[in-house]
Parts: structure tokens; C-alpha cells; sequence
């Protein structure tokens, strides 16, 4: 299907958000994709992060608010340190993640942890993972 | 210049041996490590939205009570703790509006956060502080024939500003290792992520990185890793459980922090005690160099 | 004050805006004839001292018109300019002058039509501030 | 006080339809100044310039004010009707009540006001203009050029061909730069050599030029048109006029250093040609790695050499030369490749720069122009290609695109595939550029029928498995994370301003952009020229770019320098600036201001001087100068005052 782009989309609230919250400036990129090419779990993400950044220019939030990538994204700064354009796209991603976070549930609920697991974790997991994951 | 230790977490619980071992080395070089008190868990992941302030409260008080406490700088093992507090530091420093309210927050803390005191990772106060060369001196039971790869993970080098080291190309642990008589050998993917806190609800991810990641250290030569994160060393070692089961033909490797290869060339005692914290059983390895 | 019809200083670089300015004349557009131009070789030419003068002297507004960045004739002049007119805005708003009175345009050459709307804005800005006052900062 | 003219001028019905110019003349003639006044239907015409003309000589007039059109169309006009008349032309002054007046306003009432003003400040301008005269200095028929890469080669042939003499000047023992190093050269695949060294031995042997090499230019002061350069030769161990090139040196000779020539690939030894076409043909002995000169270490070439060519005591020698103009074509280098460790470089020998591919590809290259690989002699069956390694990369390495890459890589792959027919080759790239005449045909034809395949994505990290590089990409377009393993890794590198030139810019403050390219006058209209004048700008030292604008670029710059050459003395327009020396106080805040570099402070009067050659006449300086002692020759603070005043007042 194709997307139909507007004024008014592009110039998407939510997309403004975005960059108030990550501080970055999604425009900056040319799409080069070094930042998909060094990320450890493109693999297994539904859209890689340079499409992330690509579908915020186009003002198609919601199709990235509901992705599988953003709770996939381990953190490891790796987009951001090698984005030749400087953005910091591992803060986009948390910037999606978080504007989930404050409306709806995050992708790990704490009850899901089986008991047996919870004695192994150590605290450095668990708290990790709340602190990314949970709302 | 007065250091104060900062533990977190996981050090008094799953990675125990690596306070042990860490404390225990520092007291042979002459520099033992002071724990500050009162401190209370990080957070473990620095928070990197712009906009919400409480996420950074548990770094910032932890700073603003070691600089109560009158340290000039902390000095974190786990390569987390460091990047937690540093950037939490950096981001409010460099606000006066958010200095302003984070202070409105703590009003219950004894002063206002002004943030005195650095963080440093202890690897930096080995390498600058006591330098590799001193260490060298007091190497009594060298590392020889043993192949290490560092395993340095994402938080001692990312973000750029604060690597310990060169952020494409440290080369600060195989320096430790070479110095401890052993042969630090670079292997690919000593910079890539272990999947950190997939671990939890994607363990299939984290599976998958530990058997890449293990198996780029073997094609290397590498006979044993080393590593500063304990999350890292969860997924590297205690993962390799699951590895094997996945992966039939995989092979496993201990998983060390760095300091316990550290404790043994400065010739201190093999605890016991950190054998249990292990999964993959280091002794066999360290029987076969000689050095248990 | 229906009738007040301000006077006005136009300082225009040689190589741009004068040339539009021409370029609006040979295109018969209509604009009102409150400027007059002193010509310069670059905008960097006009001193600030000279802005102030024009002021005491009773002009109502001071126009000066330059190269775009990057196309100055000779290099850098127009950045120069723009650092003074910043400065001097300063100045004025200490001297009680409102700071639209003096503007710092970049027009090309063929940019005839924006200096006749530039020339139809700026005088109606003025007529709209009235006549100068009384200042003295010789 | 000036007599002066006015003549007002209808301009058929164009002037006089709005502006009242019968009460103009009636109102202004009694307008202190005004020596006589009249109108007429066409100025412009040749009665009316004889109008003028005849007023001059009748009425002893010393000055002119024509109010008509711009000044554009008509200065000049005028200007001769003044000298036709035994006046100076800066005694006339124009009025523009055409453009900037009755085409412009409708009301005839104000439109009158207006030019009346006009021409009132015109005449108050007037009064204050001094006679001017071209300022001219003589020239010396004498061009330098700096660097002998394929650009400094074509400039120094051009000028030289138009009959005029050339020094050229180049830091290595021999000419050529990087162009004797390629292989073939996009877009037609000819042999870079074989084009390239007919044009090296054609300037060896030009009359017309002198060539110094491993030399450097240690100075060069004086003005356009008359520079005076101090050039440093390095010491010529071996006599050129003595060296047979027999070679028995280099046998004896027990030192090893990697060749430059085939960018560390081979070796060469202590005393060496840099490669066989070298020219000057002779050997160069290579002071920095031979074992010791003083006292002698080593000696056994001089030994060995029959002809006498070699002598240790040699001196490096100072050489001064007169030219008129200079031409800058100091060349590239490519991207320091250690800059971007995650692609392996240095700790791979698979891994290598497309200069060392150019290498491997050249017939007299360390390979013989066979495809082998550095760390085994194996022949690469899968090959990946990095372009913009180094370049578009704000955040890290080079901001701007290197524009020759693109290109060279295509052609890299293509003479690959000549070579390794069942070969794979991959390119990893982001945007291919391919902006030139037949370029995008030479893309196409590649992709199409050559098996060379595309992958668009930025390559993230390289690292060595077993025998293989692993080349960590992305394809961005079919959004797959991209794998390859690969015998050989060839990294496109960015290219930046050479080293030599960053020296050179430095000894003689010219100006470069932010990226040490050198400054050109004006982006779109004086791109050879530099903003120092007398200075012409040639090739990769200007900004990226290939062989076919490289030579374009060289002889647009030595036509540039053949105007300077050609004229017996150059002249300049006189309104310019000038100094008050006794106002001046010596603070220097104008030199800083002034882009041509002509104002200097004189360290013994304690003021400044202009050079007016130099001077573009802006004005920057002047309204820069704290104490009024900066001038511009009329067009004095005073002149603009009283036209201001005459605009205050609106009278
Ligand atoms: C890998 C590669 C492949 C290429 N393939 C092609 C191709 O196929 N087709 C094509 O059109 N272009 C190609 N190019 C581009 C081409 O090489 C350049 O356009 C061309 O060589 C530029 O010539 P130049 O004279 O400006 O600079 P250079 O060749 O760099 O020459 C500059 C000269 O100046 C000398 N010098 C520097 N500083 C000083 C100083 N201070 N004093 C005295 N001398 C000095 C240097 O020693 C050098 O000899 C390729 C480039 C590369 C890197
Ligand atoms: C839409 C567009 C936008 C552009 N924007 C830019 C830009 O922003 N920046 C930039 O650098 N470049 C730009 N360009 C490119 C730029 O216009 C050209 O590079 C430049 O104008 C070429 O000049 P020219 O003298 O070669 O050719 P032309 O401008 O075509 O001049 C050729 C002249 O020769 C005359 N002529 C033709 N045949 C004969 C004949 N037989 N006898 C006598 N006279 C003849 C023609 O009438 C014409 O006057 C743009 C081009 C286009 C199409
Ligand atoms: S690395 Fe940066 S510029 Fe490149 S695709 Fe990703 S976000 Fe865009
Ligand atoms: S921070 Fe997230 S998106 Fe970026 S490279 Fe790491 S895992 Fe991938
Ligand atoms: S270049 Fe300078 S001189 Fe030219 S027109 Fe522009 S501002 Fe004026
Ligand atoms: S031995 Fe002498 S003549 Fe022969 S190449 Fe060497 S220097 Fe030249
Ligand atoms: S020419 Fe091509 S490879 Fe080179 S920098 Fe430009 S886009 Fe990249
Ligand atoms: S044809 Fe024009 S629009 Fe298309 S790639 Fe070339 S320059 Fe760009
Ligand atoms: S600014 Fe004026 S006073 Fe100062 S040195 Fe220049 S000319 Fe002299
Ligand atoms: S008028 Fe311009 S070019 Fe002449 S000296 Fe002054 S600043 Fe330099």
C-alpha cells in the first residue's frame, strides 16, 4: 500500500517529540545505513534503524511506535557512534520506546519471569531491563 | 587526591569474585580501594531522554553523597556503574536548569550536588594512575601461553566521549593482559553487544550473540576471555548454557573478569569461592598453564 | 501625519543591488521614491559613522543593500557588514532608535523585483515609525 | 571652487515623461557649484556629447554631472567625452534619474524632488573628486609553477608553448604526481603512463622551461606582476648530466625503503629511481635513509659508480627567480587511512587503499600488473570495494565528497573483472556519482554486462577469518544486513589537499578554504584564479576532482597567467584605497580587514601602507579605520557625508 504523504504528516507532532525528547534531528540523515550495517540485532528487527529514521521523515510514527525494532534495540550505542551525520539514533530509539512507555505498556512484564529464571538473573539484568522495557 | 570505591549491585551478589579479586589486587599495588558508603544502585542503564530528570536522581545522588563523603574522584569496576554515573554527571553539569532541578529534588540530601567528584573505571587507574610497567614489576606467576581476548563490550567505549580508549580500536585490556605475562589477542568482535538486557525477554538474541562472539574469540586463537561488565559476563558465561544446547558443535570458553587473571599473575590465592560463581569451569584451563 | 514622507539613505553595493536596482527600472516596477542611493563599491564600504549621521541629520530610515553571503564580489565584505549593522542595531536601541529604522538586505542583481518590494515594505515601515527624533550622537 | 556642468537628459520620452526637467535645470541652476546647466533629448547621442563637449571649452567647465541612466550603460561614454575634451574622467559623475527614478515612480511631482536630489549629490561628489590616473606597474614575462602533477605539467606546456618562460618547481626527485602512478583512467581505460609521459619529456626538454625537482619554494615576496622566489634544491648527490642509469648503484646500495612509487607494495633502495620514465632522468640518492653521509657510513655506490656521478658533498643550494605569476598545483593526498581502524588497514595486508590497487593493476607495478593479492600472491576470486571511505563523514573523517572515487572504483572493479574473469566483484556504496561526460554510460555498461555488483549501504567493519576479510554491510535497499567474505578488500579513500601544499600555504599565508583546499577568487566566476592576485589556482589543490577538469582547470589558470604575461604592464582601476599619514596611528585594525592582503603597517613610520596594485578598492578598511586616516579615493567619508546631508535635508 501506498503511503500517502501530507504537509500536515510530515510535520507530525509525534515526530517533533521525538526529537524534543532524543534531541536529535532526524533530517540529518542521507540514509547511508552504516548504522543498520553495524547494529548487532538488525537481524532480527522488524525495520532497521536507518528505516526508523527514515519512516520519521516521512511522518510515519505510528508505523515505528508499533514495531518489533525499538524493544529489539540493545543500547549499545554502536549507530550512534559510527552515524557519520552525528545523530544519535540508539536516543531515537529510546525516544520511541519511552513515548510507548508513557502511554502504554512496555514489552516486559514482570510476572512473565519464571521464578526458576528470577533466582539466576543477576541485578544488573533485571534492573536493565525494567528500567528500558517496562512503563 | 582521595578515591573512593563505587560497588553497585551485582558485585555483592552474582559478581562477588570480582570485588574480591579487584579489592585484593589493589591491596598488593599499594592502592587499596576505600568503599564509599551509603551508596545505592545506579540504575544500572544511563537514561537518554532529554526530558525526564527522575531517571538520573539514583546517579546523581550517589555522586552527590561520595562528594559529601569528601571523594575527589569514584572508581567503578563494572564498566556500567561507570557509564551510568559518568553520563548522568555530564548531562546534568551541562544544564544549569537541570542541576537546578535535581537539586530541588534531593532537598533532603545533606548539600547541593555540585559534582566534584569524577568517575573513573578502575582500568584507567591501572593504566595511568599505577601504569602497566609498575604492575609488570610485580607480576610473580606470569600468564605465559595463555591467549586472552578482552571482551570490552559497548559501555567502556560508547558513547565516544566517554571510551576509556580509542572507541574503534582500544587496545587498553590486551596491554593488562600482555602485561601480566600473557598474550592479549584482538578478536573481532570484542566490540560488538551481547545483547545485554535482551537477556530477559529475548534470551533467543543474546543465545545467538554469545555463540558469535565466543566463536570469533576462538577462530582468533583465544583460549579464555576477560571482561569488566558483569551483564556481559552473565550472557558470555552463564548463556553458554543455552548455547551449547542450541548449538551442537559449539565449544565453550571460560569467562573471566579481568581482575581475577589480574589476582593470580600478582600471585594471589585461586578462591574456591569464585569457581561457583563461574558456569563454564575456568580450573581446568588455569591447571593446564600452570597456574592453579 | 498623513502627509509625512520619510527620508531615506540607501547605500547599494555596485556589483549587486544596485544592478537589481537598475534591473527594477529597466522592468518599469512602480515603488516609492523616498530613497535615494549612494552608490559603493561593496557594502563594506558603509561605516557605520555614516548610518549615525544620516540619523542626526534627519533622515527617517537607512537602507543597505549587498551581495548574498558566499557571492560578495569581494569575498567577505557583506559578513563584515552584517557584523557591524549587528553591533550598530545595539547602539541605536541604546540611543532610544527603534532598529527597524536601519536595514541590511542581501539582493542580487537580479533580484529586481525584491528590491522594488524591499523598497515598498521598508518605506512603509517607516512612515509607520514617523518622522526621526531629535538625536545628537556626534 | 569646480566649475561645474549639469546636463540633463530626456532620454526621448523615458526621462522626461516623469521628471520635470526644465524646472530641474531652472531650480538647480543656481545651485552653488553649477557653472552652467542645460537638457537635452538624447545625452547619449553624438550631439548631444558634443553638447558637452562645447560647454567644456566654452564655459572653462572642470567638472561633469550627467543625469541620465545608469552609470552602467553610459560611463564610459561620457568618461571619453571628458578626456576627448582635455579633462580628466573622474571629473564627470553620473546620475541615475532613468533606472532608479522616472522608470521606477509615477507621480511627476515627486519624481522632480527625487532627481533633484540625485543630482545634487552627484554634484556635492563631484567637488571632492580628484583626477585619477590607472595605477600600472611593469611585469616580468616569467610564470612560476608549483607542483608537477598532471595539472602543473599542462600549465607550465601552455604558457610555455605561448612563448613565454617557466620555472617549475617540485618536491620529489621526479615529475608526474599522482597520475604516473594509475593504471588505466576512467572513462576510457587508456594507460596513464602512456598518456602522461610524452607530456613529462615534452617539458623536460621545452626551451622555455626550467625545471628544479626535490625542490621547494621557500619564499616568495613582491606584488603581481613582479615576484621575487626563493626556491631551496636539495643537494644533488648524483649529477643528472653525469648519470648514465646503468643502475649498478642500486645493486650495491644495502638499503631497504618501501617505494613511494608503488605506495609501499616494493622496495626500493637508498639511492634509486623513483620509476624508470622518471624525469629528470637520474637517479636520486635518498638522504634520510642512507646509512650516513657525514662522515661517510656506507660509500659503496660512490664506489661502484664509473661515471662519477655520486658526490657526498653535495650542498643543498638556494635559487632566486624574478616572475610575474604564480600557478599553484600542489596536488592531493588520499585520506589518512589509520583514521578508520575498523576497517582493518595496516593490521590486514588484504585490506588496502585504491592507490595500491592502482598499483597492483599498473604493468609497472610490483605485480606486473597481475591481480595478486599482498598477504599470499593468491589471485582474489571475491573482491569488495568501499567507496567513501573517509569521505561525507561530518562527524568523523571528511565532510565533502571526494567526486573522483565513484568513479575510480567502477573502473578498479572493471579492470578486475578484464583480469579475473570468473572474479566477483562487490561495491558498497551510498550514492554513485557519475556526473561527467560518458561517465553514467561507463556506470551502466558496467552494471549491466560486467557482473559488477552494487550494494548500497555504508560498510560498517571489516575483520580477517581464516584466509577471508569479512566485510560487515548493509543493503539498504532490499533492507538486509549484507556479509561477504572476501580475498581482498580495496577501500576507496577520500582525498584531501597534499601535504606539500598545506606546507607551502603556510610560508606564503595564501588562503585556503576550510578544508585546506586553496581559496578560489569567486566560486563561479574566478575559480582559477586565487584572491592574492598574481596567484592562479590548478588542479586537485583547489578541490577533488579527476584528470579531464584537472587539465581544464591548468589551462584556464595559464590562460589567466598569459593575460598577466602578455600585457607590458598591468593597470588597475585608482579608486582604491589610501592612507592619511598623519592621521594614521599605526593600530593595523585595517590590515586584518583588507581580503587582498594590501594594506600593510610599515614597522619603521609606524603607518600603514597600501599597495596598489593590490587594493580591489572595497572600502573594507576604511570604514574599519578608527581615526578616518583610511581614505577611498573619491568616495572620502567627506563626499559621503555631504551626500548624506544633502538627503537629510531633502531639499
Ligand atoms: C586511486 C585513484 C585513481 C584515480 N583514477 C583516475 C582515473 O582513472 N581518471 C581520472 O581522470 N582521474 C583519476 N584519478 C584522479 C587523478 O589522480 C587526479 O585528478 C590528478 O592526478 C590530479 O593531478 P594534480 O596535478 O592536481 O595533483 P597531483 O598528481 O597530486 O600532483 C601534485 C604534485 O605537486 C607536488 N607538490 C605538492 N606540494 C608541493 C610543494 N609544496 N612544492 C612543490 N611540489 C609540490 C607533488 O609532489 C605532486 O607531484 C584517480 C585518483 C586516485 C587516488
Ligand atoms: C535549470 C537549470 C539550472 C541551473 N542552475 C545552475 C546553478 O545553480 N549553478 C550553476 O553553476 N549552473 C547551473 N546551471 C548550469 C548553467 O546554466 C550552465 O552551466 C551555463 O549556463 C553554461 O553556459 P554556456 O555558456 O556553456 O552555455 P549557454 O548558456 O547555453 O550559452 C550558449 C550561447 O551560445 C548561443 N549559440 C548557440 N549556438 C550558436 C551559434 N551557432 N552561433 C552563435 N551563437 C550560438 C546561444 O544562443 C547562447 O547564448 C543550470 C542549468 C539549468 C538548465
Ligand atoms: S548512520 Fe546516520 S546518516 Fe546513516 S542511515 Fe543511520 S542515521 Fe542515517
Ligand atoms: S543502539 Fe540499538 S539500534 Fe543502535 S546499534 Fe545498538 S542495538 Fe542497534
Ligand atoms: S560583492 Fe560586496 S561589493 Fe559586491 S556587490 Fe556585494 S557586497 Fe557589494
Ligand atoms: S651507478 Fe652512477 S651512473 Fe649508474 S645509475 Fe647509479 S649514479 Fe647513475
Ligand atoms: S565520489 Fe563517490 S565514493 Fe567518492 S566520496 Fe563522492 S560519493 Fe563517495
Ligand atoms: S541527470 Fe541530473 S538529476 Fe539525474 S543524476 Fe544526473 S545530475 Fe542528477
Ligand atoms: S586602521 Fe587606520 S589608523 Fe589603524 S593602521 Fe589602518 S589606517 Fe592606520
Ligand atoms: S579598499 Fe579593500 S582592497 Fe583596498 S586596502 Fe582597503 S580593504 Fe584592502
Amino acid at each position: 500500500m501506498s503511503l500517502k504523504i501530507t504537509r500536515e504528516k510530515i510535520k507530525n507532532f509525534l515526530v517533533d517529540k521525538i526529537e524534543e525528547i532524543s534531541g536529535q534531528n532526524v533530517f540529518d540523515c542521507y540514509q547511508c545505513g552504516i548504522c543498520s550495517s553495524g547494529c548487532p540485532v538488525t537481524d532480527y528487527m522488524d525495520y532497521s534503524p536507518n528505516q526508523v529514521i527514515r519512516l520519521l521523515q516521512l511522518g510515519s510514527v505510528d508505523e515505528i511506535l508499533n514495531s518489533k525494532t525499538i524493544w529489539i534495540c540493545s543500547t549499545c550505542l554502536q549507530c550512534s557512534t559510527r552515524c557519520p551525520k552525528g545523530i544519535e539514533v540508539a536516543k531515537v530509539m529510546e525516544a520511541l520506546r519511552t513515548i510507548n512507555l508513557r502511554q502504554r505498556e512496555g514489552t516486559l512484564k514482570p510476572e512473565d519471569i519464571k521464578s526458576k529464571e528470577l533466582k539466576d538473573l543477576p541485578p544488573i539484568a533485571l534492573v536493565s531491563a525494567f528500567r528500558k522495557l517496562t512503563g | 587526591m582521595k578515591s573512593g570505591y563505587f560497588p553497585g549491585c551485582t558485585l555483592k551478589t552474582n559478581a562477588k569474585h570480582f570485588e574480591d579479586s579487584a579489592m585484593q589486587v589493589m591491596e598488593v599495588l599499594g592502592h587499596p580501594l576505600e568503599e564509599m558508603e551509603n551508596w545505592i544502585c545506579c540504575g544500572t542503564v544511563f537514561s537518554m531522554t532529554t526530558d525526564d530528570l527522575m531517571l538520573q536522581l539514583a546517579s546523581i545522588r550517589n555522586l552527590l553523597r561520595a562528594e559529601n563523603q569528601g571523594y575527589d574522584e569514584l572508581i567503578t569496576l563494572c564498566s556500567m556503574c561507570y557509564n551510568t554515573l559518568k553520563r548522568a554527571k555530564e548531562f546534568i553539569l551541562n544544564d544549569e536548569e537541570n542541576l537546578r532541578k535535581v537539586n530541588d529534588f534531593m532537598y533532603k540530601e545533606d548539600s547541593k550536588f555540585k559534582g566534584t567528584t569524577d568517575v573513573v573505571h578502575l582500568l584507567s587507574i591501572l593504566k595511568d594512575r599505577i601504569t602497566f610497567e609498575e604492575i609488570k614489576n610485580k607480576v610473580t606467576k606470569p600468564l605465559t601461553d595463555l591467549k586472552i581476548g578482552a571482551y570490552y563490550g559497548c559501555l567502556l567505549v560508547r558513547p565516544k566521549e566517554l571510551a576509556i580508549d580509542d572507541f574503534e580500536d582500544p587496545t587498553i585490556m590486551e596491554e593488562l593482559v600482555d602485561t601480566l605475562g600473557g598474550e592479549g589477542v584482538v578478536f573481532p568482535y570484542r566490540l560488538e553487544c551481547c545483547g545485554a538486557y535482551q537477556t530477559i525477554i529475548e534470551k533467543d538474541v543474546t543465545v545467538k550473540r554469545t555463540y558469535e562472539i565466543i566463536n570469533s574469540a576462538r577462530n582468533a586463537g583465544c583460549e579464555a576471555l576477560i571482561t569488566s561488565c558483569p551483564l556481559c559476563a552473565f550472557n558470555l558465561d552463564q548463556r553458554q548454557k543455552e548455547t551449547s544446547e542450541e548449538f551442537l558443535e559449539f565449544s565453550t570458553m571460560p569467562v573471566f573478569y579481568f581482575t581475577e587473571l589480574m589476582a593470580i599473575a600478582l600471585g594471589l590465592k585461586w578462591n574456591k569461592d569464585w569457581k561457583k560463581l563461574h558456569y563454564i569451569d575456568p580450573v581446568p584451563l588455569l591447571k593446564e598453564k600452570g597456574l592453579i | 501625519m498623513k502627509d509625512f514622507e520619510p527620508k531615506i539613505v540607501c547605500f547599494l553595493c555596485k556589483w549587486c543591488t544596485y544592478s537589481g536596482a537598475d534591473l527594477a527600472g529597466t522592468s518599469r516596477m512602480k515603488y516609492p521614491p523616498n530613497g535615494v542611493v549612494i552608490k559603493t563599491l561593496c557594502s563594506s564600504r558603509v561605516d557605520p559613522q555614516h548610518i549615525l549621521l544620516a540619523f542626526s541629520k534627519g533622515c527617517d530610515g537607512v537602507f543597505i543593500g549587498g551581495c548574498h553571503p558566499g557571492d560578495c564580489h569581494y569575498q567577505s565584505g557583506n559578513y563584515k557588514t552584517k557584523r557591524r549593522i549587528i553591533l550598530l542595531k545595539k547602539v541605536l536601541k541604546q540611543l532610544g532608535l527603534n532598529t527597524n529604522r536601519l536595514r541590511l538586505e542581501w539582493i542580487s542583481a537580479s533580484e529586481g523585483k525584491k528590491f522594488a518590494n524591499t523598497m515598498v515594505e521598508f518605506t512603509d515601515q517607516i512612515k509607520k515609525l514617523g518622522p526621526i527624533p531629535k538625536i545628537n550622537c556626534e | 571652487m569646480k566649475k561645474i556642468g549639469v546636463f540633463i537628459c530626456h532620454c526621448g520620452i523615458n526621462i522626461k515623461d516623469t521628471v520635470d526637467v526644465d524646472r530641474l535645470t531652472e531650480e538647480l541652476a543656481d545651485y552653488p557649484g553649477v557653472a552652467y546647466i542645460e537638457n537635452y533629448m538624447f545625452m547619449c547621442s553624438d550631439p548631444g556629447q558634443n553638447h558637452i563637449k562645447d560647454a567644456i571649452h566654452e564655459r572653462k567647465l572642470d567638472g561633469v554631472v550627467v543625469a541620465a541612466c545608469s552609470p552602467t550603460l553610459h560611463e564610459s561614454t561620457f568618461q571619453t567625452v571628458l578626456k576627448e575634451s582635455g579633462l580628466n574622467e573622474y571629473q564627470m559623475e553620473i546620475a541615475n534619474i532613468r533606472e532608479q527614478c522616472s522608470w521606477v515612480h509615477t507621480d511627476i511631482e515627486q519624481a522632480t524632488h527625487k532627481a533633484k536630489l540625485i543630482i545634487k549629490t552627484a554634484i556635492e561628489k563631484l567637488k571632492l573628486n580628484e583626477s585619477l590616473y590607472p595605477v600600472s606597474a611593469p611585469v616580468t614575462k616569467k610564470a612560476l609553477v608549483i607542483g608537477g602533477g598532471i595539472a602543473g605539467i599542462q600549465a607550465a606546456l601552455d604558457i610555455a608553448d605561448a612563448g613565454f618562460q617557466v620555472i617549475m618547481v617540485e618536491k620529489k626527485p621526479s615529475i608526474g604526481g599522482h597520475m604516473i602512478q594509475l593504471s588505466e583512467t576512467f572513462p576510457t581505460l587508456d594507460c596513464s603512463q602512456c598518456i602522461l609521459t610524452p607530456k613529462m619529456v615534452a617539458l623536460s626538454k621545452h626551451k622555455n622551461i626550467k625545471l628544479y625537482v626535490n625542490s621547494e619554494v621557500e619564499s616568495i615576496d613582491g606584488y603581481v606582476g613582479n615576484f621575487n622566489v626563493k626556491i631551496k634544491q636539495e643537494a644533488l648527490y648524483v649529477d643528472p648530466a653525469k648519470c648514465n642509469l646503468c643502475d649498478d648503484c642500486t645493486e650495491v646500495c644495502p638499503v631497504l625503503v618501501p617505494s613511494e612509487q608503488d605506495e609501499g607494495l616494493s622496495w626500493r633502495k637508498a639511492i634509486y629511481i623513483p620509476f624508470p620514465q622518471a624525469i629528470p632522468a637520474t637517479y636520486t640518492l635518498d638522504v634520510e635513509n642512507c646509512l650516513g653521509l657525514e662522515p661517510i657510513a656506507c660509500g659503496k655506490c660512490r664506489e661502484k659508480c664509473i661515471a662519477e656521478a655520486i658526490n657526498y658533498d653535495a650542498t643543498d643550494t638556494i635559487i632566486e627567480e624574478e616572475v610575474g605569476a604564480v600557478i599553484l598545483a600542489t596536488g592531493f593526498d588520499l585520506y589518512p587511512v589509520e583514521n578508520i581502524p575498523e576497517y582493518g588497514y595496516g593490521k590486514y595486508p588484504d585490506v588496502i587503499t585504491s592507490l595500491q590497487f592502482e598499483r597492483i593493476l599498473s604493468a609497472t607495478g610490483p605485480t606486473g600488473g597481475e591481480i595478486y593479492r599482498p598477504s599470499d600472491g593468491k589471485v582474489p576470486k571475491e573482491i569488495v570495494f568501499v567507496q567513501c571511505s573517509g569521505s561525507r563523514d561530518p562527524e568523523h573523517h571528511l565532510s565533502y565528497c571526494s567526486k573522483i572515487c565513484c568513479m575510480y572504483t567502477l573502473k578498479h572493479a572493471k579492470l578486475y573483472k578484464h583480469k579475473v574473469h570468473n572474479g566477483q566483484p562487490y561495491i558498497f556504496y551510498i550514492d554513485i556519482r557519475a556526473g561527467g561526460k560518458r561517465y553514467e554510460e561507463f556506470v551502466q555498461q558496467a552494471v549491466s554486462e560486467e557482473g559488477i555488483l552494487y550494494i548500497r549501504g555504508k560498510v560498517a567493519k571489516i575483520y580477517k577469518e581464516g584466509d577471508k576479510m569479512i566485510v560487515i554491510g548493509m543493503d539498504t535497499l532490499s533492507n538486509k544486513k549484507i556479509e561477504v567474505k572476501a580475498d581482498l578488500v580495496v577501500l576507496a579513500m577520500g582525498i584531501v589537499p597534499s601535504e606539500g601544499s598545506h606546507d607551502l600555504v603556510k610560508r606564503l599565508k595564501i588562503n585556503t578554504d576550510d578544508k585546506g583546499f586553496l581559496s578560489e577568487a569567486h566560486p563561479k566566476l574566478r575559480p582559477v584564479e586565487s584572491l592574492q592576485a598574481g596567484f592562479y589556482l590548478a588542479g586537485t589543490s583547489q578541490g577533488p576532482r579527476d584528470i579531464p577538469d584537472s587539465v581544464s582547470q591548468a589551462s584556464g589558470a595559464a590562460a589567466k597567467a598569459l593575460i598577466l604575461l602578455s600585457s607590458d604592464k598591468i593597470y588597475h582601476s585608482p579608486i582604491i584605497a589610501s592612507v592619511d599619514e598623519d592621521l594614521c596611528s599605526g593600530c593595523a585594525i585595517c590590515v586584518g580587514t583588507c581580503p587582498y592582503g594590501a594594506r600593510e603597517l610599515n614597522e619603521v613610520s609606524k603607518v600603514v601602507e597600501v599597495n596598489e596594485i593590490l587594493c580591489e578598492g572595497c572600502g573594507a578598511c576604511i570604514s574599519a579605520c578608527p581615526s578616518g586616516a583610511a581614505q577611498q579615493k573619491n568616495l572620502t567619508d567627506d563626499q559621503i557625508d555631504n551626500m548624506i546631508k544633502i538627503i537629510a535635508s531633502g531639499k
